[in-house]
């Protein structure tokens, strides 16, 4: 159990903002790490009735912990069915999903996201990250995609090293007229700020900052140009306390994913 | 000579000279002749470990990862194969995670990549070296979905699928088995990604219950287990009981591999030790973050933790008495049943295997 | 003006002259969407029989066949749909055995063929004549194994598979669906046909239990149901018994319908009457010969049995009653447990209808 | 039961032909009716280690009574495990399957199989039959196929209505240039002889003739120019009565599929 007088961390404010994403009826897909977080904070808020997938096909488990892993027994617990890996994703080209969550390595300003090198020559990498897993899979097929990472220059480039997973490609109708199904990546997710994509462009722009975010700093912290949005920028919804008790007593209370990693 | 018309654009950016390695995971005539070769009645098919691995997993073999990075997967017949010194082989999986250990010890020198690392716990820094010093060359990029529909393809008995999944991402780019091509019922513009059926040539899986014939029950994610049986050229069972093939009939459903596919029965209680087998034991949560952690900072670490454990045990019990023996046990299945709903709910947390903070404990 | 590009070769032999007609099938992102506007989140489905038919059956559907033939087959629920009068029905499945119901009242207007009749007890003679009065028109023509493997590609999410089925048959020349290619990796001749992903409107599945949100259990041959149910735009489970969702969740292994896919629940037990409903009853081998002996015979024949069992029956307890009521139910559950090796061996010899013998028993 | 005295009837001559067919530790898939009991019969007798398989799924079941229909419960009696259709027919494909058994409304000269009409317009035919059923699916992919059914210049002709199944196509090579699975048909049975396809040509050739047949006999039944085998052509070896009795007794102790057909 964590104490509850220590102020929010970031990665408690992410699995909140994520949360807010997530809209009460829907099926969500959900990746390893804060995006668990949030579905099961969503579950226990403002979205009682969502049903959560995981991809080693676990479907609508009675809630339990927090899971260690998507392979964990948490995301299949007493499940009505477990689908094999296949017929999983299909389920999100079927349209029996509505929104998914992914984290990245690196965004670009389309939204396309890279977990496979760090570097642009594939064979001598700076890193080599993990490779797709479902990563590509979701955000080729999926109605509606967040994601979900930390904020860089490098982790926010003009142009990631390696797509993955294609967001909005190169902007426009592009994904659309590469064959791609769904609405590609609605939000971006870090601990500065929620961006969004411009509707024709689609290109980044801010939609909220965190608190003490100016637009300036989040330039400065990403490798492209931002848009900005009409009027004034708004501030994103810091996680309330009451919300910052139920993470930390019922969601994660051992910090499985809420804590700041260590080494 | 390759046999087949790989997409080049892949094969020049994976700078693959001799395309021929490419060939066995998409040879479906080899396949299905094996398949026809096999033994096709009911046959006492048990025997060791040693001896499975010994007949069925063959130099420059492709194998299957199986279960879900550290969920059923056959972690202790692995060890065996690292310690029979197997040669060249491809590996492919969705995930592919365990790859590693193979890599470190020179088993596998190719990759069918999908997945590597322990999500949250980290990347695979290992395979960062291990890559870029030349110690495995990628031979193809898939996304998960991507490699189940290729081995679901080959279960559904057919040429290949359609996909919408790796379209316009670089993952084409680096996979000479794809290739895109126009929707043919459609007049508008309207791409597709051609995967096609994937047979590897040995899988092993561990099941949680076998008939000595192969038939063969598997409880929680069958993940691509299922489709890999019926693609792969040659299919180890490990099981962690040997049941009459009544059990099977009468009391187990769900999730059955029939027994035609199997060429070796493997009794191996414990056989997915570290990792999680359902209704069993729990994974070693400290075991595997040692690993990323210990491990994944240097080869000389991996050296001496994996030589600790993989060399350093000649068998699954050997292995469960360095996590702790019998309150090991005790302790893994509660944990699993636990996280299953079928133990009362217990206290999850443990002590984290950090560098600074090494508590010695596996459970 | 059709959206697709049908093999012209096929329309041409079946003289469709609107090709739109052909379109719903294979009208992915129709679909699509209509699986994106459902309800997602569990909620209370249950209805009668008669508005589950009356709301989700709509004329102009592609319905399919379930089941096998005339096991767990939704004979009831389609006997409502005949007496709501739906029209201009399409029909698929693999058996489609049970479309000649429907186009004998004039509800089902064209045919997805792939199999009628009763194998040993005869082809369907009603079915011919219907069809050469011009009372159906067939759009397509498929093996067993293609439907199969039109509704798991579209199971699987993908456009579509190829197959090496129905090859070089006359059946690709009468199907506008299907298209033969080359297969795309191979060099050497190598013929495939593209079988695209199929998308019905409305099923009807019959299961042996579900929860109020849709979670449905089927026990014994799947067929193809759980492909359909994911393809279908509209699933309308009938349940031999509604159960609690955790009897679902704790107790129900093996072919599982995920709720989300279903629109409506309705409790129904005996369903599949007169077919076979594994576990729970035998078909009645009787009411089938009279079907294909005495309706087979002629129209008016045909006419006079249907309206006794289908227009002269209010619902499935009427429909028993007529049958023998409590001794059916009796006889019906021994012989199917039997069947299944869970009652004793019985005699299974039975009064064989005849057109010279009608000993009016039908257990 | 049946009565042991009375003489083996056309349908149980058939049964036990075609069980020959099979070999011990084959797996076999089976159509409905006669193969039934051919394949029951030879589990009985020469091929106990065989594994038959259902097109509804079933797969090596307990052996129990006749099955009623390919869908009975008797197809998959305690079987270990149910195949989904798909699953089923795939087997053929992956090489999982020996030999299987269909029946057949017309077969031609190059054992192309006819299950859909009988007449040469598609819209008004003499007779619709059942259509192709799982008939197709098996001819396409297994590796042997033995094709059964009555013989009649009808039944026999040199080209058929509607081409179901294909078989040897137009002879020759032409099955294999056409990219079907498998050997295609290696004998067809009838009441009045066993038929194999010469090696090259791929012609209907005469095997065996049951006793009192003679090749002309054969001849004047056929719509096409049979193939005469070199030398004298072999009696087919009649039902023994140990077969015989165990077909009454044991397998179709009903005659199910084993009493000539009543209207």
């Amino acid at each position: 159990m964590q104490d509850l007088n220590v102020p929010a961390n970031p990665l408690e404010t992410l699995a909140y903002i994520i949360a807010q994403q997530i809209h009460d009826h829907s099926i969500v897909y959900i990746g390893t790490g804060i995006p668990m977080v949030a579905g099961i904070l969503a579950k226990k808020t403002h979205a009682p009735n969502i049903t959560i997938v995981y991809e080693s096909g676990g479907q609508d488990p009675i809630q339990g912990d927090m899971p260690w892993s998507v392979g964990c027994p948490f995301t299949w617990r007493k499940s009505p069915t477990i689908m094999e890996m296949s017929y999983s994703f299909a389920q999100c080209y079927n349209g029996y999903v509505d929104i998914g969550f992914l984290g990245f390595a690196q965004v670009d300003m389309y939204g396309n996201v890279n977990t496979h090198i760090i570097g642009k020559d594939f064979h001598k990498p700076k890193v080599r990250l993990t490779g797709s897993g479902g990563n590509n899979d979701l955000s080729s097929l999926t109605e509606n995609m967040v994601l979900v990472g930390l904020q860089t220059p490098d982790k926010f480039p003009e142009k990631v090293d390696f797509i993955t997973s294609v967001g909005h490609l190169t902007g426009g109708n592009s994904r659309q007229e590469a064959g791609l199904i769904g609405n590609g990546p609605s939000a971006v997710i870090s601990p500065w700020g929620v961006y969004d994509f411009e509707p024709v462009s689609k290109r980044m722009r801010v939609k909220t900052l965190t608190p003490g975010v100016t637009f300036d700093i989040a330039q400065q912290l990403t490798g492209f140009e931002l848009l900005r949005p009409a009027g004034e920028i708004p501030e994103t919804k810091l996680i309330t306390p009451e919300a910052l008790k139920i993470v930390r007593t019922e969601v994660d209370p051992r910090g499985v994913f809420t804590t700041m990693p260590t080494a | 000579m390759a046999k087949y018309l790989y997409n080049q654009e892949a094969v020049a950016n994976l700078k693959l000279s001799d395309m021929s390695v490419l060939d066995r995971l998409v040879d479906f005539e080899s396949a299905r002749a094996a398949h026809l070769k096999k033994e096709h009645a009911k046959k006492d098919k048990r025997m060791s470990l040693a001896e499975a691995v010994s007949t069925f997993v063959q130099d420059g073999d492709v194998i299957t990862d199986a279960g879900f990075s550290y969920v059923r997967t056959p972690h202790q017949a692995f060890n065996e194969v690292i310690r029979q010194g197997k040669k060249n082989l491809q590996m492919i999986g969705a995930p592919n995670t365990n790859q590693s250990f193979f890599i470190s010890y020179g088993c596998v020198a190719y990759s069918h990549n999908s997945y590597s690392g322990a999500e949250m716990r980290g990347i695979d820094r290992s395979y960062d070296r291990m890559l870029k010093a030349g110690r495995v060359k990628i031979l193809s990029e898939w996304s998960h979905g991507g490699v189940a529909q290729g081995f679901k393809a080959a279960q559904l008995g057919t040429p290949g699928v359609f996909s919408k999944q790796m379209l316009a991402s670089d993952i084409v780019r680096y996979n000479p088995y794809l290739k895109v091509m126009q929707h043919p019922l459609r007049g508008d513009h309207d791409p597709v990604v051609f995967v096609p059926a994937l047979y590897p040539d040995v899988a092993i899986i561990h099941c949680h219950a076998a008939d000595k014939y192969g038939n063969a029950y598997i409880y929680g994610p069958a993940v691509n287990d299922l489709a890999v049986a019926a693609a792969t050229r040659k299919l180890i069972i490990t099981a962690e009981e040997i049941v009459p093939e009544n059990d099977i009939r009468y009391n187990k459903k769900g999730s059955i591999i029939p027994f035609f596919y199997a060429d070796a029965v493997v009794e191996l209680p414990f056989g997915a030790v570290p990792g999680n087998m359902p209704g069993y034991y729990y994974w070693s949560r400290q075991w595997w973050e040692k690993l990323m952690r210990f491990g994944g900072a240097s080869d000389e670490n991996m050296k001496s933790f994996l030589d600790e454990w993989i060399m350093g045990t000649k068998d699954q019990f050997e292995f469960i008495d360095k996590l702790g023996g019998a309150k090991w046990i005790a302790e893994a299945r509660r944990q699993t049943k636990a996280a299953e709903g079928d133990n009362e709910d217990i206290d999850f947390s443990y002590e984290e295997y950090t560098l600074k903070h090494d508590s010695g404990l596996y459970y």
